[in-house]
Parts: structure tokens; sequence; C-alpha cells
């Protein structure tokens, strides 16, 4: 592997409450990739996005965010090294209105999208910005909950089935932001059920079983491992 | 009447909400006929939940009038609708996490008994609806679990719960708002399979973002952009609309959806 | 020893059921204690008595249900022969019907509520220290003597405060005064200035508070911050030493109250409170010193009688007079009145006070006979057989 | 002169301006209760208790190290804060995952703590604390003898909730406050150091009603249960103007203030009981109070 | 199993006033009724009223004026103040079930204050001096004012009273109570009026408390301010918890608890009686959430596991 590794998870367990879920994750992601994480439902996927961020309950290994060890620190701290998170459940802030939902992130790093670009991306947004977040359409919250890390200046992404519920043509959209994104060197965990959406866009792809990392294959090699993904994730 | 507005289950007429000047839902006509599966689909915004809400009075309509069965519901509460058997799922999950399966449904069954004001009855007055919960768990695959806490399901199984809860009421109309959201490859199958037999009997609206459901299961679709009907046909004559492409499918229609071939 | 068979179980056993947190605590509560102890000791020393003395004490948290369970229990399993203190209205009245019940003796000094002789009243219970009628009258009366001619009420609006304006307007109409209006305020309310304004716009020369505790407290500090007193004068109709002792002389100078005793008034009261002081930390109210006297009174008696006995004391209680620091020539009526002297008090200006808690002038005496309502009026059903 | 109901023009404008006076107590204390809502989702029920605690603390400061009103006044808020800042992290801290009601009863708990210990200690009848000298005497208002020291504290109560209600609602602090209520766990994953945030605005709030005990120490008998009672009246007060609406609670809390003067005029049996019936109307016609959001 | 526990249960209830003091023991009947009542509406349908005395104080004074100035018989004067109690409830509920949670509770408690302050100043109440000398009369040729008959009446009426809670949480009505505690929505959606169900909750959680607070009236024999004030709402809701929330019979224990605490206390730590109720409300809301039947039968339960695990 080249030096830019930008995030290393080694050994990672974490419990919700009395529940072991992740039993020793390992894996890493180099600067300006862009990884999918892959697997059953309840597979384990959205709880190793979460444990980056320290919102699991008890966490055990090693998480290394460019160069620096963040098992043991808070989540706020954790988000100020530039990690942005798109949380699956959305999590928009039904007391805010939707460009206060946007502004609300405070940004850890320069070089974030501004508002008038995000506004270019997703021109729903622009039109309903007045209104209050949970009011919002289904498709129109996942696009503000991804649109508000955009802005952050946060240089690697967590994203968490950010193509769900969403018309067809924001999913192409969509899957033009990414690239973009890529080409301007973010790094990007994708979690995705909508394996053809993620085929198309990670450099590699992971597949979590049990909690654990198991299948590792790069874009190159999709084709030659179908049988296995088809047995894995009945693709 | 004539015969064939009798076969019509739901109308809508000239239906509208907006929300303080805001325009969500406007001059919606819709039709429904009775016995088939219908699909109203659209892009992002363009007010499917919101006329979901409206139908079941979840919403106060701003204008429109609603017919179910030739009757007008507009001015009837929520429960009231449910109970002439328009029964919705939401587009979140909805069960009753610290219940268990068995009780989830039963929640359902109980209300036609008319005893649930009962409160000196024993709860085993509803065993006699077991038999019946556990036929319908049977349909989605859940039998097994029965006794589990619905809290302790893994999602695609909640969603099913909730397909079953709703059956259970035997609604004459469903209302499945976008029931295969967040759900993995097989299990996709699996609902489309349960959505196409339980509506061999009756009449089911849903909303769906996955074009390979609504190409596979629907009869009949209604294409809502902006508030207003954009568009309304079979699968091939929508996907042919050049708005609908432009407004809502995409150039590479289909191609991103789960379990659409590779 | 035979005298000891007259006792029930060789020991008198003394209930003393206060309010150790409420809002009575001051006046009563932790002091009253200490009281009791002191007028059993003091018993003991003088008359070294053939019986043994108990005292139990309990909070009664002015809980009315608190209260009687307590006492029944103290009767039923306890052994107590006699109950004692019992401030607040509302745990007087159930612990005396307690007693009735029961057959033992209650001797109420801190309530003072005048249902308990009147309405109320059994051959049980005493009341011994003051009655609304007493301090409203006593006041009432004293002070139009004083001059004070001209009234106006600010009244708690429930049933105490409403009695204590009917009965002190009755009698400074009779002594010649005038009330010219009376506000209502709620009880209890901590912001009275408005009511006061009200007052000093009637130009009365006096206003009466007919209310109690904290309502009292802050009717006086608002009526000194908006400048009404001292152009016109205050009157308390129940007011404690407590309650000027945390106003202090600058807000509370110059205005008149009744109490049933002051500690500095004579050399037998200085001798009493000194000791008392020095073991409380404070000078005792009215209550306390009312306590030990009844609890004297009342181990006097059963050394009389030789007994325990409900009936045999109470009779004895009856036909001895009281006489000690706190009453001279007391006397217990048989609607349960214990009648004794009462005091005009008028709180002196800060300059005229020279060392602690030297508060008060008295302005007159109050014969027992013109305190306490006649026993011709009493509603109590014992008197009018 | 002019007569309004047989109560002279300008006897009711001084009654009015009375009632504000009582307003800005209301205010200053259901605006802590509003931030601390709004923030911690928490009813304070300890709130009065702390108002208490302010009162006492200024006390305390003058008589044992003579420190004065106005050294009160900032040294108050800031100890009874300390003590809430403590309270939050070592009891509140451990609930914000459960159920709100649980705060509710803790603080409830807290409250009877602090209210028993203090009259343990102090007795009930409470302790004198002076108008401070600058503010004493009255102004001549030709009509009625206004005290400065009650123009003072209507002043300053309305700047202290004019300066809170501006950073709240108007810098990133109100929307960093907001989100966090809604989803702590989530706003600390942007970046927000909730816990902090938490601990402080609650002290915050605290404080304020440390500081309405300061400011009414002069007016009333610095005693154990001057907040009990009064903490009631605030809740009413909080669910008129619509919980957690920092406008709200500083409007409905001079407003009833005023209203409840009135009352003190027109009807002075009903005065205690205007504020609920006011509350059971606002309730019925806007079940979200005043100025609260339908959720 | 649990029919053998009731049934003991029962035994030393009905052999207690042998050992204890029986109106002690009423008193922790009615409380144990008031706090079961109370316990049917937060543990059952998740709604905390911080105003339950108002049922409470108002049947007390109900049943306290009918019994004593209208000459009425006991139960008379009991079910009228249950009935009344139950009223309103109803009043009381029309205006706080449209709110949840926090707001409901601090609805509930301004509504309880209003009804104190008419409490305070009707004259019929006796203001702070309380209702007093409510006579015990008798039932059915008992006489009342017999300690001892009066305290097998109540355990009667107690036992039934228990009976019904239980029958309610497990019949058809307590299971729709529960969907609606865990997802309104979704049972609107099933057709549930919930607002009906919840209201009719609240009437009877409203009127058992007001039962309870009528027979406090026939034990004490007067009825007084404290029934109705706020704090009466406070120790129910301490009561409840710590006994436990949404167990059968953790109310009853927590308010067996409170109550002789209460009474034990009095005697002994003065002052800081508050403090130390105070300290065990905080304790029990930090340490001990599921109160002491909770806890112990979560305790049970894993002994239980444990025993079991090993394979025997
Ligand atoms: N808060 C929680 N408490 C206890 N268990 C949890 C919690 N959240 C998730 N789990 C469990 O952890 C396991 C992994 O969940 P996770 O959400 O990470 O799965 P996933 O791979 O993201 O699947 P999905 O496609 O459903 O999102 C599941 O079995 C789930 O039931
Ligand atoms: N309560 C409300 N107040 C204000 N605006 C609302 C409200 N509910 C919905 N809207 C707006 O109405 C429009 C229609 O929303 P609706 O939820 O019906 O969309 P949808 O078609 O279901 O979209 P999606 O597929 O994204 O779920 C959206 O723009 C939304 O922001
Ligand atoms: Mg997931
Ligand atoms: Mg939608």
């Amino acid at each position: 592997m080249s030096g830019t590794e930008y995030l290393r998870v080694t050994g990672l367990h974490a419990f919700y409450g009395e529940s072991h879920i992740l039993h020793g994750m390992d894996f890493s992601i180099d600067r300006g990739e862009c990884v999918s994480l892959l697997g059953r439902n309840g597979a384990g996927r959205t709880t190793t996005l979460r444990a980056i961020m320290g919102l699991t309950g008890r966490r055990t290994g090693s998480i290394m965010v460019n160069g620096t060890e963040t098992i043991h620190w808070p989540p706020h701290r954790i988000a100020r090294l530039g990690l942005g998170y798109c949380p699956e459940e959305r999590g928009i802030y039904a007391s805010l209105s939707c460009e206060e939902n946007l502004l609300m992130p405070p940004v850890v790093a320069s070089g974030g999208m501004t508002l008038e670009e995000i506004y270019d991306l997703f021109p729903n947004l622009k039109e309903r910005r007045h209104s209050q977040g949970t009011r919002m359409s289904g498709g129109e919250q996942q696009m503000l909950a991804l649109a508000r890390i955009l802005r952050t200046g946060a240089r690697l992404l967590l994203l968490d089935e950010i193509s769900e519920g969403l018309a067809p043509v924001i999913v192409e959209r969509l899957a033009e932001v990414i690239s973009l994104l890529k080409t301007r060197g973010y790094t990007i965990l994708l979690v995705e059920q909508n394996f053809h959406f993620a085929a198309s866009l990670a450099d590699r792809m992971i597949v979590v079983e049990h909690g654990r990392a198991g299948l590792q294959l790069s874009q190159n090699e999709l084709a030659d491992k179908k049988e296995a993904l088809q047995e894995l994730l009945g693709v | 009447m004539t015969a064939a507005a009798s076969n019509t289950i739901l109308q809508t007429r000239n239906l509208s909400k907006s929300f303080k000047g805001f325009v969500a839902v406007s001059g919606v006509d819709l039709k429904v006929q009775r016995g088939t599966i219908h699909a109203l689909i659209g892009p992002n915004g363009a007010g499917k939940t919101t006329c979901f809400n409206l139908l079941t009075k979840f919403l106060e309509p701003s204008g429109g009038q609603i017919l179910f069965n030739g009757v007008d519901i507009t001015a009837e509460s929520p429960a009231q609708v449910a109970r002439r058997g328009i029964v919705r799922s939401f587009q979140i999950s909805a069960v009753f996490p610290h219940l268990t399966v068995l009780d989830n449904i039963r929640i359902a069954l109980q209300r036609p008994l008319g005893n649930s004001f009962h409160f000196w009855r024993p709860v085993r007055s509803l065993e006699v609806l077991n038999p019946r919960a556990m036929t319908l768990l049977a349909e989605v695959g859940l039998e097994a679990q029965a006794q589990r806490l619905a809290v302790e399901l893994p999602y695609g199984q909640k969603r099913a719960l909730e397909i079953a809860t709703t059956l259970a009421l035997d609604p004459e109309l469903l209302l499945l708002d976008e029931p295969t959201q967040g759900m993995g490859h097989e299990d996709v199958e699996q609902v489309m399979a349960l959505i196409k037999s339980v509506s061999a009997t009756r009449t089911t609206l849903m909303v769906e973002h996955n074009m390979k459901v609504v190409a596979g299961i629907s009869d009949r679709i209604t294409v809502l952009a902006r508030g207003a009907v954009l568009a309304e046909g079979t699968y091939a004559e929508i996907s042919a609309h050049p708005d609908v492409v432009s407004a809502y499918m995409g150039s590479k229609a289909g191609h991103f959806e789960r379990g659409a071939a590779a | 020893m035979p005298s000891q068979a007259q006792i029930s179980d060789g020991v008198v056993r003394i209930g003393v059921l206060t309010d150790m947190s409420g809002a009575y605590s001051d006046l009563a509560g932790p002091g009253a204690v200490i009281a009791a102890h002191m007028a059993v000791e003091d018993f003991i020393a003088r008359q070294k008595p053939a019986f043994k003395i108990d005292i139990v004490s309990a909070d009664h948290q002015d809980k009315g249900d608190i209260a009687s369970n307590k006492a029944r229990e103290w009767f039923d399993r306890g052994q107590v022969d006699v109950v004692t203190e019992l401030v607040s209205s509302t745990t007087a009245l159930a612990v005396m019907k307690v007693a009735k019940e029961k057959n033992k003796i209650a001797l109420i000094t801190g309530a003072g509520s005048s249902r308990i002789t009147n309405t109320d009243c059994n051959d049980v219970s005493v009341h011994w220290v003051y009655d609304t009628y007493a301090t409203g009258n006593g006041t009432g009366k004293a002070v139009v003597k004083q001059g004070g001619k001209t009234w106006y009420f600010l009244t708690a609006d429930y049933a105490f405060g409403q009695s204590l304006e009917r009965d002190t307007t009755a009698v400074i109409e009779a002594n010649g005064g005038k009330v010219l209006g009376s506000v209502r305020h709620p009880f209890p309310s901590t912001d009275l200035s408005s009511y006061l304004l009200k007052a000093q716009a009637s130009g009365a020369q006096v206003i009466g508070l007919a209310n109690a505790g904290a309502d009292t407290i802050n009717s006086i500090k608002q009526a000194s911050e908006f400048g009404i007193t001292p152009k016109q004068t205050l009157a308390g109709l129940l007011m404690f030493i407590t309650d000027i002792n945390s106003l202090g002389l600058k807000a509370t100078q110059g205005m008149y109250l009744t109490e049933a005793f002051y500690w500095d008034m004579n050399p037998e009261t200085r001798a009493w409170s000194k000791r008392f002081y020095a073991r409380h930390k404070k000078m005792p109210t009215m209550v306390q010193a009312g306590l030990y006297s009844a609890i004297t009174h009342y181990l006097e008696a059963v050394k009389a009688v030789n007994s325990d006995d409900t009936q045999k004391v109470m009779a004895q209680m009856k036909k001895m007079p009281v006489n000690d620091f706190f009453a001279r020539n007391g006397k217990i009526r048989n609607d349960g009145l214990m009648m004794h002297d009462m005091y005009l008090m008028q709180v002196k200006k800060p300059s005229e006070s020279h060392y602690p808690w030297d508060y008060y002038n008295v302005r007159a005496t109050i014969p027992a006979a013109d305190a306490f309502q006649p026993l011709s009026q009493s509603r109590c059903p014992l008197v009018h057989k | 002169m002019i007569e309004i109901f047989g109560v002279p023009l300008l006897a009711l404008a001084g009654q009015l301006l009375l009632g504000l006076v009582n307003g800005s107590f209301y205010a200053l204390l259901s605006l802590g209760l509003a931030v601390i809502f709004g923030m911690l989702n928490i009813i304070n029920f300890a709130h009065g208790a702390f108002y208490m605690l302010g009162a006492f603390a200024a006390w305390m400061l003058l008589d044992n190290f003579g420190i004065g009103y106005f050294g009160a006044l900032v040294l108050a808020p800031i100890l009874v804060g300390a003590v809430g800042i403590l309270a939050e992290r070592l009891l509140l801290k451990r609930l914000y995952r459960l159920d709100h009601l649980y705060g509710l009863l803790l603080t409830f708990g807290l409250a009877l703590i602090l209210e028993g210990l203090f009259r343990d200690r102090f007795g009930v009848s409470g302790e004198t604390y002076d108008v401070p000298d600058v503010l004493e005497g009255a102004l001549n208002l030709g009509f009625m003898a206004l005290p400065k020291y009650r123009v003072w504290v209507v002043g300053f109560s309305s700047l202290v909730c004019l300066a809170t209600w501006l950073v709240i609602e108007k810098t990133r602090l109100g929307s960093y406050l907001r989100a966090a209520t809604e989803n702590p766990q989530l706003t600390q994953a942007f970046g927000v150091n909730v816990p902090l945030m938490v601990m402080l605005t609650y002290g915050f709030g605290v404080g304020l009603a440390a500081l309405a005990g300061v400011m009414a120490a002069p007016i009333f008998q610095v005693s154990p249960l001057m907040g009990s009672n009064l903490i009631i009246v605030v809740f009413a007060v909080v669910v008129i103007g619509g919980m957690g609406s920092i406008l709200g609670a500083i409007v409905s809390g001079l407003a009833l203030g005023v209203v409840e003067g009135l009352a003190k005029v027109y009807y002075p049996e009903a005065s205690a009981t205007v504020v609920f019936v006011i509350m059971a109307i606002v309730l019925i016609l806007r079940p979200a109070g005043l100025f609260g959001k339908e959720k | 199993m649990r029919r053998l526990w009731m049934v003991l249960v029962l035994a030393a209830a009905i052999l207690a006033p042998a050992v204890l003091y029986p109106v002690l023991l009423m008193k922790v009947l009615c409380f144990a009724i008031f706090a079961s009542a109370f316990n049917l509406l937060l543990g059952y349908t998740g709604l905390l009223s911080f105003g339950h005395a108002a049922f409470f104080g108002g049947a007390a004074y109900v049943a306290g004026y009918t019994i004593r100035e209208l000459a009425w018989s006991p139960l008379a004067g009991v079910a009228a103040g249950t009935a009344v109690a139950g009223i309103l409830g109803w009043i009381f509920g029309r205006l706080a079930i449209r709110r949840q949670g926090i707001y409901f509770a601090m609805i509930t408690l301004a509504l309880a204050q209003l009804l104190y302050f008419v409490c305070l100043e009707l004259p019929q109440t006796g203001g702070e001096d309380g209702l007093q000398g409510v006579p015990r009369g008798t039932l059915a040729g008992l006489d009342l004012s017999n300690d001892l008959t009066l305290y097998y009446v109540i355990l009667t009426i107690s036992a039934l009273v228990f009976v019904l809670i239980h029958r309610t949480i497990h019949s058809p009505f307590g299971q729709v109570l529960k969907a609606i505690r865990e997802n309104e929505a979704r049972a609107v959606s099933l057709g549930y009026d919930v607002d009906r169900y919840k209201l009719l909750a609240f009437v009877l959680s409203a009127s058992l408390s007001g039962l309870a607070g009528a027979l406090k009236v026939l034990v004490f024999k007067f009825a007084t301010l404290t029934d109705v004030h706020w704090h009466m709402s406070g120790d129910v809701v301490l009561m409840t918890i710590l006994g436990g929330i949404g167990t059968v019979s953790g109310p009853m224990v927590g308010a067996s608890l409170i109550v002789t605490l209460e009474d034990q206390l009095a005697d002994k730590v003065g002052a800081l009686v508050t403090v130390i109720m105070g300290a065990i409300f905080v304790v029990c809301v930090l340490l001990f959430r599921r109160g002491i039947v909770g806890e112990a039968s979560a305790f049970w339960q894993r002994m239980l596991g444990n025993r079991n695990s090993p394979g025997i």
C-alpha cells in the first residue's frame, strides 16, 4: 500500500450495551479513495461507521485517522479531524429550517462547498430552504443530510445509504456528485444497499459479515468475483 | 352511478394541500380501480407522501374531495378512515417495538372485535385471534419469530411485520409508502412477491422509488410532479413519456436499481 | 410504693408533636422541644417526684394525617399520657379529636385557631398560649385606645384571615374606631405591594395585617420599601418575636402586636429566657415559653392527684391557678381556654434597642378578661350544656 | 380624573408598573427554565431552589464577607451556577439517554434536598437583605412613590433577557443549542462539544435563577421557602409562552406579571389563579403555547 | 407461583393488624391504591401526571363534605368522592391528553394547582384548618369507628381495586394502551381513536385516586389542604418509582415504604425529613430506575438464568 493511508481500522470491536456487534474489524482506506462496505441487513456496516465516529457504546481496537489514534476520543474531537458523517436515519433537525440544518455543522476545515454550490447541486433544497427540517419529503431530507456535510470541509466522508428513497434521476445526480468529490480528492467510505450504485463508484469493496471485514475486491476484480458476491449478497 | 364508476374504489377530485403558501399537492384527480396495484411515483418532494397523508386524513386537505367507494370521506377522522378499510404503512418503519410479534398483529386484529374499551375483560379473550394471527405471520414468513419482541427483528423483518399488521385489518385499500426502502436484494424480491400475493383480493396503492418493483408488479402508474399529475398509464407508457424521463427516471432509467440486472 | 400504682406503667410520658421543619418550625419546632425538656428537668429538680417522666417528640410536618397517626400510635402503643405543642390548626384540631377518643390530654400551645375552644372544643384539651381572637382583638382594642382610630385591613383570603379581620373589625368599631376598607390577597402571596398601595391610598392611620407567617413578613418589608411606614402604622394581628427578629427593627419599628409573653418583661422572664437562650441560641417565643408553662402545670397536677388518670388530672389542672413566669393567676376555663393576660407590644426603633433581642416596648397589659372571648360568647358545647 | 372601571387611571398605571416588576422575575426565571428545557429537555424542578440559593448567596456574601449588592449580582450567579454545573456533572448527566421524565423527577428530589438543608440551617422565617444604598428611596411619580429599586429590577432584568435572547436566537450558538437538544449524538458527531455546552447551559440557566434570587432579596424576605411556591407559577408561565421558546418565556413572563397586576386591582382574590386560568385557555386555543411550535 | 404469592400477601394483610398499627396500615392501603391508580397511567400509558393530588384531595373534600355536612352514609360519600374525581379526571384529561411527555406533566400540574386554590378559598373546606371531624359512620350494620372493622373494609376494597387494576392492564383495553405508548401514529393508522383510549385510562386512574382519597378521609376523619397540595402529587410519583414503574406490585411496595418511612422518620430526624425524601428520589432515579420490585425481579431472573445456564 502507498504511504497515503488516511484511515486504518484494526481489531475494532464495538458494543451496544450488552450486545457485541463488531468482532475485530480490519481495513484501511487511502487518501482520495472511495471504498464501499457491502453486506446483508444487520451485518454491521452502519455500526462500523458509527464506531469510527465514536457513536457506539464501548469500543476497543484501533482507529487511526491520518496517523492519529482516536479510539478513546469523544465524537466531537474525531469530527474536528475532518470527518463528515451522513447517518442512515438522516438525522434532520426538526427544530431547524432546511437552511439552518445546512448551516448547523461547524466548519472543520477549509475547502468546503459554498451554499451556492450546494444549492446548485440540489435545487430542491433551495426551493424548500425555509421549510422546517422534518417537514420536507423523505428524499429531500436525504439530500439535505448529504449536503450538510459537504459544507464543512470534512475530507473523509462516511456515507450511509445515501441513495435510499431517492428518485432515479437524483440517484444519477448523486453518482455524479460522488465522482466529482473523488476528483476533488475527498476520501469516501460508502455504505450501500444499492450494489449497482456502489459498484459504479467504489475503487474498492469490502464485504462485511458478522461484524468482520471479509472478502475485499477492487473495481477491476468485480467481474471475476461475480459468483462469490452472488453467494454473499444475493446480488 | 355507472358500472364503470362503481369499479373505482378510490377517487380524489381536485385534491389540494398547501403549507403556508407552499403548494405541495395541487388539484390531483386520482382514480384507483378495484383489485389493481396502483403505483404513485414522482420526484422527491412531488407530494406523494402528502397525498397519502391526505387520503388517511393525517393531514387536512386544503381543498378537494376524497371519495371511497363512492362515499365522500373528506371530513372523516383518521381513525374513521382506517375503520372504513383504508390502512397505510409508513415510509419509516412503524411497529410496536416492545410488544411481541404476535401481540403486534393482535393489536390490529382486535380492533374489529369491538372490545377494545373493555378494561374488565381478561386478555385471554384475545386468544381467539391467535390462529388468524399465526396465519398472517406465516404469510410473511415470520411464524418462527412470533414470541420475539419486534424491536429485536432485523430491518427487513420489521417491514414484513408492518405489512402483516396492515393486512390483519383486512383493508379494502392498502396504502404502502416505499415498502422496500432500506431492504437488501433478497428482501426486495420477497416483499414484491408478498404484495403481489396479497393484492389478489384487494386494492393496493403504493409509493415506490424502486423502478424494478414498480415495473414488476404495478398495473397502473400515476406520476406526480410538483404536486400535480404529470402522467398516468402502464409502465411501458410511462417510461416512454419524455417528461417523466427527464423529471424522474433519468437517462439511465433503472440502471441503479437494487435487483436490476447489472 | 403506693404512689406508683397510680401512674400507669410508672412513667408519665409527654409527647411533643411539633413542626420541626415547616412553616412553623421557628416559632415552635426544635425550640419547643428544648422548652419541654427544660420543664421536665426543672420539675424533677424542684419536686423530686416518685414517678419517672419521659419525653418523646415527633415532627408532624404540618400534615394532619401524620400528626393524628402519631398521636394515635403514642396513645395506643407508646403509653403517652399527654400530647402537646401542636402548632398549625390542622394538626391541633385533628389531634384533639384523637385525644378525646383515646381519653388522653392535649395541651395546645402552638396553634391559634379559635375553633379549638369554640365549635371543636372538648374536655381533654387545653388551649394555652393565644388564639387569633386574643391577638387580633387585643391589638385592635389596644391600638384604638392608643389613638389609632382609622384602619385598613390586608387580609389573607382564607378562613383564618377572614375571621381575624371580622373579629378585629368588631372590636375596633366597638371601641370607637373606624374600618375604612380591606383588601383580600391570595394565600400565600410574595408581592404585597399592590395591596399596600391600596391601604396607603385609603389614608388609614393603621394598617391591620390579617395574615400570618411569610405573608406578614413580606407585607412589613414592602411597606417599609414603599415608605408607607412610618407614616402609617402597621398592626400585626398574629405575629411572633421571631418574625421581628428576622425582619429587623428598621423595617418593623413602630408597629403594634399582641403577644402573651416577652422575654425581657421582668426578672423572672429574663432568668428563664437566658437559660433557654443558652441552649437554643435564640430567645423564646410565646409558644415555647407557654409550652414550658403548660407542661409544668400538667406535672404539678399529676403530682397533686398522684395519678395520670386523664379526668383526675384535668380536674386538678382546672382547679389550680397557673402561676409562673409565663402567666399570673392563669385559669383554665371550661371550654379549655387558659385565661391569662396578654400584652400589647410596640416595636422599638433601632436607636432604642441596646442589646440583642431588645425589641419591644410593652405598651399595655391586656387583662385576661379583655383579651379573650368571653365565655358567654363561646360556641363550645361544653359551656352551654 | 379619568377612571377605568372605578379605578383612577394613574393608580392603575402604578399598579401595572408593579405588575411589570413581578413580570421581570417571572421572565428571568422562566427564561432560565426555557433555556434549560430547550437544551437538556429537562424541566428543572430545582429552579426555585436555585433562585432561593441565589438570594441566600447574596445574603451570605454580605454577612460573611461584606460583599454588597452589586458584587453579589455578579458573584452569586457564578457561585450558584457552579453548584448547578456540579449537579449536572454528578447527577443530571447520567439521565440524558433516558426518558425526560427522569430529569423532572431528579430535579424534584434535588429541590427537596436543597430546600430541606436550608430550612434546617436557617429556619423558615428567613433573613432580611436591605436595598443597596444607591437604589434606596423612591421616585415620586405624583400619584405614587415608586421605589427606585423596583425601577432598577425592571430595567436590569429586561436587559438580561434581551441579551440572552439575542445571543441564543441571533448567533450560531442558538442553532447548536437547538440541534444538540434534538439529537445530541449526531450534533457531537458534527464536531460540536455537546457535553460542555450542556453543562454550561445548565450552569447559565441556573445562574439566571440565582440572578433573579439576588434581585428579589431586597424585596422579599430571603427564606428557604421563597422558591417553592413561585416555581409552580413560573411553570405555568413557561407553558403559556410555549415550552422551550426563549421569546415566549420573556414575553409571557412580563405579560403575565402585568395581567396579575390588573387582577390585583380588580379582583385581588383571583390574582393567584389568574395565571392558571390563562394557561388553561391558552392550551385550549393553542396547545403548543403562544410562541411554541407545533410538532 | 404467582397465585401462591397473592395468597401469602393477602394472608399477611389479614393478619397484619395483630402486629402493626391498624391506622398506619389503612393509610398504607389508601396510598397503595393511589399509587397503583397512578401507575396505571404512568406505567401502562406512559403519561406522567404531576397533578394527581387534585383527584386524591378533591375526592377527599367531597367525601368529607357529603358525609359530615350532608350526613350521607360513608359508602355514598366515598362513591361521591370517587365520581367527582372521575369527572375532574375527564376535564383534566380533555385538556391535557393532547400533549405528551413533559408538556402533559406541566399541564396537569397547573390544573391541579388551580384546584388547590379553589380548595383553599372555598369556605366548605375550612381553609387551613381543614375539614375536620368527619364521622366514620356505619356500613351495613358494621361500626366503622372501630379501627379493625374499618381496616377489613378497606382491605376488601383495596383487594378489589388491585384486581381491577391488574385486570385492566391485562385486558384488551390494556393491550391497546401499550400499543399507543409504543407507537401512537401507528395505533391511529390501525384505526384506534387514541385520545379516547388515553382519556378512559386517565378517567380510570383519576377515579381510583379519588377512591383512595375518599377512603383516607374515613380513616383519619378529616380532609386537609395537604391532600391537594402538589407535594402530594410528588409523593405519589416517588412511591411509584421507588416501587417500580409498570409493575403491578411496585406501587404497593413503594407506598408502604414511603408511608412507614414518613411515619418513622417523624420522631427521628426532625427537619431533615425532606432532605431524606429528596435523597431517596435522587438515588432511585440514578440507581434503581426499575424500582424495588423491578430490580428484584430482574435480579431474580438473572439468578434463574444463571442457574439454568449450566444446563441442569
Ligand atoms: N442501538 C442498538 N442496540 C442494540 N443492537 C443494535 C443497535 N443498533 C444496531 N444493532 C444491531 O447491530 C447489528 C448490526 O447493525 P447495523 O445497523 O450495523 O447493520 P447494517 O449492516 O448497517 O444493516 P442495515 O442494512 O440494516 O442498515 C444488527 O443486528 C442490529 O440489530
Ligand atoms: N408539513 C409540511 N409543512 C411544509 N411543507 C411540507 C410539509 N410536508 C411536506 N411538505 C413539502 O411538500 C412537498 C411534498 O412532500 P412529500 O413528503 O409529499 O413528498 P414525496 O413525494 O413523498 O417525496 P419523497 O419521495 O422524497 O418522499 C415537499 O417539498 C415537502 O417539503
Ligand atoms: Mg445500516
Ligand atoms: Mg415521501
